[in-house]
C-alpha cells in the first residue's frame, strides 16, 4: 500500500474537519441567520396564530405542506440512491455515498418539522405520538397522517443508521488522529472500533442488509406521503398514480440535490480528485432518466385528467393549464423537463456546471410541482361557490428561508464533524483497482472504480 | 499471559506472518488482524457465522406484531367509528405494520452487528494504535506464555514486521 | 364495532331542506352564528377569505341577461355517514356519534386543517386566530356552546346542545324524541319554514317523510358519503 | 331587570329539564316573577319581547340567563312571524351589547361637530336641558322633536312635552315614507288603509318591485306567506318586475326587468291584454287610464318586454285563481321629478287585482279596518310632520331620537347643522349625535319600554309589547322617561310617570277594545305574551292628524334635479340592503359580515353594472369606479351583475356611515348623498341618473363565496 498516497488522502479528505476557513463560516454565518429568521417566523406565528400565513378557506395546506413533501423528497437524495448503488455494487458511488446519506438526514428532520410547524396548535403535536397515557387516547391509525408518523421515523431512524455504520471506522480514524476533546468525542461515537477483519466482516453484512430494508422503506415514504392527498377524494388528489409519481418526483429531486451539494463541496473543500467529472456525468444521467420518467407520469396524470374530462378535475386541470396557475405550471414544466432533459441528453453539456445548472431547476422545479399540487386543487373544491385563492406572507417565506438555512448550516457543521467521503470506502476503491485478483472474490467490494 | 503486535506495510507482509503464526500453533481466535480499510483476504472459514440475517428478520417480525397489536389494541380502546370504517382496518393498519417490521428489522441489525462486531465494549481496543491510522496493518496475537511470545516476535521479525 | 340495537334505539338526526321554499334571505346563517358563538372575523380577515359561517346560501347565478337564473343552496355539514372527514383526523377530533352525527371535539383538535380539505362540502372552518369579543358583546355568548380558540377546525354541529336539551327533555317524559322536541337554531329561524329537523330513524317523522320524497336528493350521493342532509328539488325542476 | 323576570316555557323547546318538569302544558306561556333570591343561575329564562329592528313588529322570545340575554328567538305564537325570524332580528343582541353605545349622558365640549365630549350627570343634563328649552320658550322660539318613534311612548312624551312649549314642533322620521305609502293606497282604492295581501293563498302573483322577501312592509310575515304559497299542492308561479334582480326577483319563476319607472306601463299593458281578451272576471269601469295607449304592442319598446311576453302572462293572470298582483308604494324616476305620476303607478298595479277580482278574497287584497293606535286616547296634542327641508327650518333647538338625519337624509344636515341646540338621544355615536350639543343616550329596545301597533296581519289587528328584558346595562335612560322628566321641571304634570306606566295604562286601553272583563287579567297576560291580537276596534279618543301627501310630492319636487341623458347615461337605483337596511344596523357586526345574498359582498358598498356595460366602460369586477349625479359623486367597488338591465346600475343603502362605531365607521359610500329623494322617501325604486368613470385606485371589496369561474379578485 501506498504510505504516500493513504496520507495524501487522509489530509484531502479530513481537511474539512481539521481547518476551518472564510468560505465555511461565512456560509454558517449566513445560513445561521437564514435560520434565526425562520425560527423567528416560527415564533411569531406561535405566539399570534396560524393566521399570520396567507392560507384561508378553502386552501388550508400551501407552503408548510409544499415544503413538507418538497424536504421528504429531498430525502430520497440518499439513503435510496446509495442503497440501490451499493446492493447493485456500482464502484463508483464511494465518494457520493456519505454525501449523499447526510442529505437524506438531514432533509427528512427538517421535513419532520414541518408536519408540526403547520399545526394550529403546534404545542400538542405530541398528540399524533402513540404513547400510553392514563386518559387512554391513541392517535387515530386510520389517517394517514399517522402513516406519515411512522414511515418518517422508520425512515429517519433507518437513515441515521445506515448513515452511522459506514461513518464508524472514519470516526475510529478521526479518534486516533485527533487529540482533546474531539478525541473523546470521536472515541464514544466511534464504538470501540479496532478494524478487525471481524469487524469489517460485520460492519459489510449490517450495510447489506440495511441496504436491503432501507429501499423500500424509502419507496414506502414518499408513497405515503403521496397518500396524503391520494386518500382524500379531491379532485386531481384522488389519484392512484400518485405512489410512483411522488417517489420518482422524490429520487428526481433528490439527485439534483445531491448534484449540488457535491459541486458546493467540490469547491469548497477542494475535493477535485475524489468528485470527479465522472461522479456528475453519472449522477447526470440517472438524473436524465428521472427526468423522463418525471414527464411521463406527468403526462399520464394531465392526459387522463384532461380525457377523463370530469368537471371538478377539469377545474383544476384548467387552472394549471390556462388559468392563474398556468405561470407556474409551464416554469415546472421548463425546470424539471424541458431545461433539464437536453442539457442532461448531451454530452458536451453534462459537465459539471452543466448538471448542476440542471438540478438547479430541477430543485426549483419540483419544489414548484408540489406547490401546483397541493394548492389548485384546495382552491378549486367541488362547491364552485367556495372556490378561492392563495398568496403566501412573509411569515410563510420566512420560515422556507429558515428551513433552507437549517438544511445548510446543518450540512455544514456535519462536514465539520465528519469526513463527507468515506476516507475508508476510498481507499478501498483503490486497493480493489490495484490489487484486481483477490478484490474480485468479494461479493460486497466488487470493484469499479470511479476512474 | 501479554499480546504482541506487529505492524505491517502491506498486505501480503501481514498474510504471511498470520499464515506463519498459525502453523506456529496459535488458534485463529488468538490472532487479530487490524487495518484502516477492508482487506481483501480470502474467507475466512474458522470466522463464526453472522446471524445478522437472521436477527433482521426477527426484529422484522417483532416490530410487525408490535405494530398489529398496537393498532388493534388502541383503536378498540377508542372504539371511535371514522367514516364509516371498521374499528380495526387491515387495509391502513397494514401500512404501519410494513413500517414498524422494516424499523424492526433494521433496529435488530444493528444490535446483532454490534454485539457480533463486539462494539461498545470496555477495554478492548489498546492494541489500535496510531499505526492503523497511519495505514499500516497491524497482526497482534495473544500469547499465553514467554516462549509464544518469542515464536511471535520472531514470526514478525521474519515477515519484516515493525514491532509494537 | 358498535352495538347494532344500542345504535337502532339511538335517535337518527336528519335535516331536510325544502330548495323551493328557500328565499336565500339569510336568516339562518345569523342565527346560527349567535347560538353558535361563531366569531366575527372583521374586514381584514374576511378579505382574505376566512370568515365563518357554519352554514351558508350558496348562490349560483347562470346565464346572461335579462335570462338570469339564480339558484341558492344552503349549505352546511351533511353530517356524512360515511364522512370523509372523520378518517383523516389523526387525533380523532372528528369521529362519528351513535346519533349519525358528525362531531367535532375541539379540545382534541390539534388543527391539521386535514379534514377541511377532505370535505368535499367545504363546511368546515378553521380559526385561525383566537376569536375577538369586544366588551361588552362577550356577554351576548351562548353559555352552551364553548368558544374555540385559534388552531382549532370547527363546523356545524346540528345544534348539539338542542339536540341534549330535547333528549333529555324526551327522556324526563319517558317516551321516545319527536317532531319539535329539537329545532336547531337555523331551523327554527327560517323565515319561509323550509327546513326540518328530526329522527330519520323514526318513519313517521317529517324528515323520514320528506327523505322518501321524489324531489329528495342528497348533495353530491355520487361520493358514497351519505349525508344526512336531505334537499328537496325546486318542484319547477322535479 | 331585577324587578320582574319571566319565565317563559315555550314551544320551541330547549328549556331545561327542571321547567319542563312542572307538569305545566306545552305552547303556553307561563309568566314568573323571579326575585333575585329565587333567581337560579344556568337556567334559560325566556322573556318576550318586540322586534324594533324595522316596522314590522316581530314578536321575540329572548333567550336570557345569569341576567344577559344570548339569543333571540321568534315568538311562535306571534301571528306576524309565527316563531320566526329574519337575520336581523337574529343580531339584534349586537346592539344591546355593542361595545360603541354611548355609556351615559354627554355634552359638547369642543367645536360642534369635533366629537369631543364631556361626561355629566343625567341632573346636569335635565337642569341644563330645561333651562334652555325655557329661554327658548320665553322667545318664543321653536323646538322640533324628530322621533322615529312617533307611533311609540317616545311620540306620546314629545307631544306631551311639546304641549309645554308654546311652539313645539312634531317631525315623524319615517313621515314622508309613511305618507308616500298611505297616499298610493288612497289613490288606488279610495279609502285611507293599508291593504294586506294574502299571498299565502294566491296562485299567481305579480310583483311590481316589491322585495317582499327582504325589505318590504313585514318580511318574515311575507316569507311565511311565501313558503305556503310555494308549498301548496298547487305550486304558484310568482313573477318578479323590476329593472335589477334583487333576492325577491332571484325567487321569482319569472324575471321581468322592465326599464326604471315603467312597471306600471306593464301593469297596463297586462290590463289591457286581460280586457281586449275579454278574460276579466268582472266588467272594468272606465277608469283613469285609457287602456289602449298600453297596448303592450305599444309598450314593449318602452318597456323592454316583449309583447308575447306580456301577451302569455297576461293570460296566465287571467286563468290563475287567485291571481294577485303587488306593487312597492313608489315607483318614480326622479328625472321626471313627477311623484304624482308615482302615485298613479299603484294606482295601475292594483288596477290588476281590480280586473282579478281579488278584494277580500283568499288569496287576494285584504282591505282591514284601520289599526289601533294604543294612545288614542292621549291623542290629539299635536300634529306630526314629515321629515322635510321645511319641517326642519327655523328652529331654536331640535331634540333627535331614534332617527340620524344627518346620514340617512344628508340633504337636511345643513339646516340641522344650523340650529342652535341639537339635543340627541341615541344610543350608538352616530353622524347626528356627534354634532350634537346634549347626548342623552336611550335605553336599547331591551331595556326600554313601548308599546305599538303592529301592520296588521289576516287574523285581526296587533298591538305589541316591547318590554326589558335586561336591565339597563350602561347609564342611559329610555327618553320617554327623559322627556316626561324634562316635561314635569317644566311645569306640567304628564298623565304617566314613566314609559312603563305608558305602555300600562295602554295596555288598559287594548283591553277594553279587546272586550276583556278583567283588566288585571289581561294586561299580566298581554306582558306574558308580548302581544295582543284580536278583531281591531277604536280606542276613543282623538288621534293624530296627518299631513297630506303633497307635502311628499312638493318635498320631492324640491329635491329633484335635472340630469340630462347625454350627460349622465345611466339611471342609478338606490336600495335598501337586505341586513343593514338603511344604515341603521350597520353597526352590527353579525350583519356586516352577513354576506348580500346577491352579490356575497361583506363589510362594504358597491355598484352593480351589467356586464355588458362594464365591458363598454373597461370596468372589472372589483374595480373602483366613480358614481356621478347631479347631486353629487361617490366611489365604490363595481360588481360587474348580470341581472341588471344594461343601462342601470344599482347600489345599496346601509354603509357610508362617518361615524358610528368601529363596524361601521369609513366602510363603503353613502348612496343618500347622491340620491336624495330615494333617501328621503325611504324608497327603492326613486332612481336618478348618473354617470359612472371608472378609477385607478385600488377599492376594499371583500366578498363571500363566488360563482365566477375563475375569482376576479386573485391579486389582494
Amino acid at each position: 500500500m501506498d504510505r504516500a498516497r493513504d496520507e495524501q488522502i487522509n489530509r484531502d479528505l479530513l481537511r474539512s474537519v481539521r481547518e476551518t476557513g472564510w468560505g465555511w463560516r461565512i456560509v454558517v454565518a449566513i445560513s445561521g441567520m437564514g435560520l434565526m429568521a425562520g425560527v423567528a417566523a416560527f415564533a411569531y406565528q406561535w405566539q399570534e396564530g396560524i393566521g399570520v400565513w396567507g392560507l384561508n378557506r378553502p386552501v388550508m395546506w400551501a407552503f408548510d405542506i409544499t415544503n413538507f413533501v418538497f424536504w421528504i423528497g429531498i430525502s430520497h437524495a440518499g439513503t435510496l440512491i446509495s442503497a440501490i448503488l451499493r446492493v447493485t455494487g456500482a464502484g463508483w458511488r464511494r465518494p457520493v455515498t456519505r454525501c449523499a446519506e447526510a442529505i437524506t438526514v438531514f432533509a427528512l428532520m427538517i421535513g419532520a418539522l414541518f408536519p408540526i410547524i403547520h399545526l394550529g396548535r403546534p404545542w400538542v403535536f405530541y398528540w399524533l405520538v402513540p404513547y400510553p397515557n392514563e386518559r387512554g387516547l391513541w392517535p387515530n391509525f386510520r389517517s394517514p397522517l399517522i402513516w406519515d408518523f411512522f414511515a418518517i421515523n422508520a425512515y429517519l431512524m433507518g437513515s441515521l443508521i445506515y448513515l452511522y455504520l459506514p461513518l464508524i471506522p472514519d470516526l475510529a480514524l478521526l479518534r486516533d488522529t485527533s487529540r482533546g476533546l474531539r478525541k473523546r468525542i470521536y472515541s464514544v461515537l466511534s464504538a470501540g472500533w479496532r478494524g478487525t477483519a471481524l469487524q469489517w466482516d460485520r460492519l459489510e453484512k449490517a450495510v447489506r442488509v440495511m441496504a436491503v430494508i432501507i429501499i423500500p422503506v424509502a419507496v414506502s415514504v414518499h408513497t405515503i406521503v403521496s397518500w396524503d392527498f391520494a386518500m382524500a377524494i379531491q379532485p386531481m388528489w384522488h389519484s392512484t398514480i400518485f405512489g410512483p409519481y411522488f417517489v420518482a418526483g422524490a429520487i428526481f429531486s433528490g439527485i439534483a440535490a445531491l448534484i449540488i451539494a457535491m459541486a458546493a463541496l467540490r469547491r469548497v473543500f477542494h475535493l477535485e480528485n475524489y468528485l470527479k467529472p465522472v461522479h456528475f456525468n453519472n449522477l447526470g444521467l440517472l438524473l436524465l432518466t428521472m427526468s423522463l420518467i418525471w414527464f411521463y407520469f406527468t403526462f399520464s396524470e394531465y392526459l387522463t385528467t384532461w380525457y377523463g374530462n370530469e368537471p371538478m378535475e377539469k377545474a383544476v386541470f384548467q387552472s394549471k393549464i390556462s388559468g392563474p396557475y398556468s405561470p407556474l405550471f409551464f416554469a415546472m414544466v421548463a425546470c424539471c423537463f424541458l431545461i433539464p432533459a437536453p442539457m442532461l441528453a448531451i454530452k458536451k453539456l453534462r459537465t459539471i456546471t452543466g448538471t448542476v445548472i440542471a438540478s438547479a431547476c430541477v430543485v426549483v422545479g419540483m419544489w414548484i410541482e408540489r406547490f401546483l399540487i397541493i394548492v389548485p386543487t384546495l382552491s378549486h373544491p367541488r362547491l364552485t361557490f367556495n372556490w378561492g385563492s392563495y398568496k403566501p406572507t412573509w411569515v410563510e417565506i420566512a420560515i422556507m428561508t429558515g428551513s433552507f438555512s437549517y438544511f445548510v448550516l446543518l450540512y455544514a457543521v456535519f462536514v465539520k464533524m465528519f469526513p463527507i467521503v468515506s476516507v475508508w470506502e476510498f481507499k478501498e476503491g483503490l486497493a480493489s483497482q490495484t490489487q484486481p485478483g483477490p478484490a474480485t472474490d468479494k461479493k460486497v467490494f466488487r470493484a469499479a472504480s470511479g476512474d | 499471559m501479554h499480546t504482541k503486535a506487529g505492524a505491517f506495510d502491506k498486505v501480503n507482509e501481514a498474510t504471511m506472518a498470520m499464515n506463519r503464526l498459525r502453523m506456529e500453533g496459535f488458534t485463529p481466535k488468538d490472532i487479530t488482524m487490524m487495518s484502516s480499510e477492508p482487506l481483501p483476504l480470502d474467507e475466512d472459514d474458522e470466522k463464526s457465522r453472522s446471524l445478522i440475517w437472521l436477527f433482521s428478520i426477527l426484529g422484522g417480525i417483532l416490530g410487525g406484531v408490535g405494530a398489529t397489536l398496537l393498532t388493534t389494541l388502541a383503536s378498540k380502546q377508542m372504539n371511535l367509528v371514522t367514516g364509516g370504517m371498521p374499528i380495526v382496518a387491515p387495509w391502513a393498519f397494514g401500512i404501519i405494520v410494513f413500517e414498524m417490521s422494516a424499523l424492526g428489522a433494521i433496529l435488530a441489525a444493528l444490535g446483532r452487528m454490534v454485539y457480533e462486531a463486539r462494539l461498545l465494549r470496555r477495554g478492548v481496543g489498546a492494541e489500535y494504535g496510531s499505526v492503523v491510522a497511519q495505514g499500516k496493518i497491524v497482526v497482534a496475537v495473544d500469547c499465553a506464555d514467554e516462549t509464544r511470545a518469542q515464536n511471535a516476535e520472531r514470526v514478525f521479525a521474519s515477515c519484516g514486521a515493525e514491532m509494537i | 364495532m358498535m352495538n347494532e340495537t344500542e345504535k337502532t334505539q339511538k335517535p337518527q338526526w336528519a335535516m331536510a331542506i325544502d330548495l323551493d321554499r328557500c328565499t336565500g334571505c339569510e336568516a339562518c346563517v345569523v342565527a346560527c352564528r349567535i347560538e353558535n358563538n361563531i366569531a366575527v372575523v372583521g374586514p381584514e380577515e374576511s378579505a382574505r377569505d376566512r370568515s365563518m359561517n357554519w352554514i351558508r346560501i350558496e348562490r349560483y347565478m347562470e346565464g346572461e341577461f335579462p335570462d338570469v337564473r339564480v339558484r341558492f343552496r344552503p349549505v352546511l355539514c351533511q353530517h356524512c355517514q360515511e364522512a370523509p372527514c372523520e378518517p383523516v383526523c389523526p387525533v380523532y377530533a372528528t369521529y362519528h356519534t351513535e346519533e349519525g352525527l358528525n362531531a367535532q371535539v375541539y379540545n382534541r383538535c390539534v388543527g391539521t386543517r386535514y379534514c377541511a380539505n377532505n370535505c368535499p362540502y367545504s363546511v368546515r372552518f378553521f380559526n385561525f386566530f383566537d376569536p375577538q369579543w369586544p366588551a361588552p358583546l362577550e356577554k351576548s355568548l351562548n353559555p352552551e356552546v364553548s368558544i374555540r380558540t385559534r388552531g382549532v377546525m370547527e363546523k356545524c354541529t346540528f345544534c348539539i346542545q338542542r339536540i341534549r336539551k330535547g333528549e333529555e327533555k324526551a327522556r324526563d317524559e319517558d317516551r321516545a324524541v319527536r317532531d319539535g322536541d329539537v329545532i336547531p337554531a337555523c331551523v327554527g329561524s327560517c323565515p319561509t319554514k323550509a327546513m326540518y329537523f328530526g329522527n330519520i330513524a323514526d318513519s313517521n317523522s317529517e324528515v323520514a317523510r320528506l327523505a322518501r320524497s321524489n324531489r329528495a336528493e342528497r348533495l353530491m350521493e355520487d361520493l358514497g358519503t351519505e349525508p344526512r342532509v336531505i334537499y328537496l328539488r325546486k318542484r319547477d325542476q322535479a | 331587570m331585577k324587578r320582574r323576570e319571566f319565565i317563559i316555557l315555550t314551544s320551541i323547546g330547549a328549556t331545561g329539564a327542571t321547567l319542563s318538569a312542572c307538569g305545566n302544558p306545552e305552547n303556553k306561556l307561563i309568566p314568573a316573577l323571579i326575585p333575585d333570591e329565587e333567581y337560579v343561575p344556568g337556567l334559560d329564562y325566556w322573556k318576550s319581547t318586540s322586534c324594533e329592528m324595522c316596522q314590522a313588529g316581530c314578536g321575540l322570545l329572548v333567550r336570557t340567563r345569569e341576567h344577559k340575554a344570548n339569543k333571540i328567538e321568534g315568538n311562535p305564537q306571534h301571528p306576524v312571524n309565527r316563531g320566526s325570524l329574519c337575520a336581523r332580528g337574529q343580531a339584534a343582541v349586537q346592539s344591546l351589547y355593542n361595545p360603541d353605545r354611548i355609556e351615559g349622558p354627554l355634552r359638547r365640549a369642543g367645536e360642534r361637530g369635533s366629537g369631543r365630549f364631556e361626561n355629566i350627570s343625567w341632573e346636569e343634563a335635565f337642569e341644563e336641558l330645561t333651562a334652555k328649552l325655557g329661554e327658548i320658550k320665553s322667545r318664543k322660539e321653536s323646538v322640533g322633536f324628530l322621533t322615529g318613534d312617533a307611533s311609540g311612548v317616545t311620540g306620546l312624551a314629545a307631544e306631551i312635552l311639546a304641549s309645554s312649549l308654546d311652539n313645539g314642533r312634531l317631525i315623524d322620521a319615517h313621515g314622508l315614507n309613511d305618507l308616500w305609502i298611505r297616499a298610493g293606497y288612497e289613490n288606488a282604492y279610495h279609502q285611507p288603509i293599508i291593504p294586506s295581501f294574502d299571498i299565502a293563498n294566491a296562485r299567481y302573483l305579480i310583483s311590481f318591485g316589491a322585495r317582499f322577501l327582504e325589505t318590504w312592509r313585514s318580511p318574515v310575515s311575507d316569507s311565511l306567506a311565501f313558503g305556503e304559497f310555494r308549498g301548496a299542492a298547487i305550486r304558484g308561479k310568482f313573477v318578479q318586475v323590476e329593472p335589477r334582480m334583487s333576492l325577491t326577483a332571484a325567487n321569482a319563476d319569472e324575471w321581468l326587468p322592465a326599464a326604471v319607472g315603467t312597471e306600471s306601463m306593464i301593469a297596463l299593458a297586462l290590463a289591457q291584454v286581460i280586457v281586449r281578451e275579454g278574460l276579466s272576471k268582472i266588467p272594468i269601469q272606465q277608469n283613469a287610464f285609457s287602456l289602449d295607449d298600453y297596448a303592450p304592442e305599444k309598450t314593449e319598446s318602452a318597456t323592454g318586454i316583449g309583447a308575447e311576453k306580456i301577451i302569455r302572462i297576461a293570460r296566465e293572470f287571467a286563468s290563475s285563481q287567485p291571481a294577485l298582483a303587488i306593487g312597492s308604494g313608489t315607483s318614480v324616476i326622479e328625472q321626471q321629478a313627477d311623484a304624482e305620476a308615482g302615485l298613479k303607478r299603484i294606482e295601475a298595479i292594483h288596477l290588476l287585482n281590480k280586473i282579478a277580482g281579488n278584494e277580500e278574497k283568499p288569496g287576494g287584497v285584504l282591505l282591514p279596518l284601520p289599526g289601533i293606535d294604543p294612545f288614542a286616547k292621549w291623542r290629539g296634542k299635536g300634529r306630526w310632520l314629515p321629515l322635510t327641508g321645511k319641517s326642519i327650518s327655523g328652529l331654536s333647538a331640535l331634540l333627535i331620537h331614534q332617527s340620524n338625519p344627518v346620514f340617512a337624509i344628508p340633504h337636511t344636515a345643513d339646516a340641522i347643522k344650523s340650529v342652535p341646540l341639537i339635543v340627541s338621544f341615541s344610543s350608538f355615536p352616530d353622524e347626528t349625535s356627534q354634532i350634537a350639543d346634549l347626548v342623552l343616550p336611550d335605553h336599547t329596545w331591551f331595556e326600554g319600554w313601548n308599546i305599538k301597533a303592529a301592520p296588521s296581519v289576516k287574523s285581526g289587528a296587533v298591538v305589541n309589547l316591547t318590554q326589558p328584558v335586561v336591565s339597563p346595562q350602561l347609564n342611559t335612560k329610555q327618553t320617554a322617561d327623559a322627556l316626561l322628566a324634562v316635561a314635569r321641571s317644566m311645569g306640567i304634570s304628564p298623565p304617566f310617570e314613566n314609559a312603563e306606566e305608558m305602555t300600562q295604562q295602554a295596555a288598559s286601553e287594548i283591553a277594553k277594545v279587546a272586550g276583556a272583563t278583567d283588566a288585571e287579567e289581561f294586561r299580566a297576560s298581554f306582558t306574558e305574551r308580548g302581544f295582543w291580537t284580536g278583531k281591531p276596534g277604536r280606542i276613543k279618543g282623538g288621534s293624530t292628524p296627518k299631513s297630506s301627501s303633497s307635502e311628499v310630492i312638493d318635498e320631492v319636487a324640491s329635491l329633484a334635479k335635472q340630469g340630462h341623458a347625454s350627460e349622465f347615461p345611466f339611471i342609478l337605483l338606490t336600495y335598501e340592503h337586505p341586513s343593514l337596511g338603511f344604515g341603521n344596523q350597520a353597526n352590527l357586526p353579525a350583519l356586516q359580515e352577513l354576506p348580500d345574498p346577491m352579490t356575497g359582498v361583506i363589510w362594504g358598498s358597491w355598484v352593480e353594472i351589467n356586464p355588458q356595460t362594464a365591458n363598454k366602460l373597461g370596468v372589472a369586477d372589483g374595480d373602483l369606479v366613480e358614481v356621478e349625479t347631479p347631486h353629487g359623486s361617490l366611489k365604490a367597488p363595481a360588481v360587474v351583475y348580470a341581472a341588471i338591465r344594461p343601462e342601470v346600475i344599482a347600489m345599496p343603502f346601509g354603509q357610508g356611515h362617518a361615524s358610528m362605531g368601529r363596524y361601521a365607521e369609513n366602510r363603503g359610500a353613502n348612496p343618500a348623498t347622491i340620491n336624495p329623494v330615494a333617501a328621503a322617501l325611504q324608497s327603492d325604486t326613486a332612481a336618478v341618473r348618473a354617470k359612472i368613470t371608472k378609477l385607478s385606485e385600488q377599492a376594499a371589496h371583500i366578498r363571500f363565496g363566488t360563482t365566477l369561474p375563475e375569482r376576479p379578485h386573485i391579486e389582494r
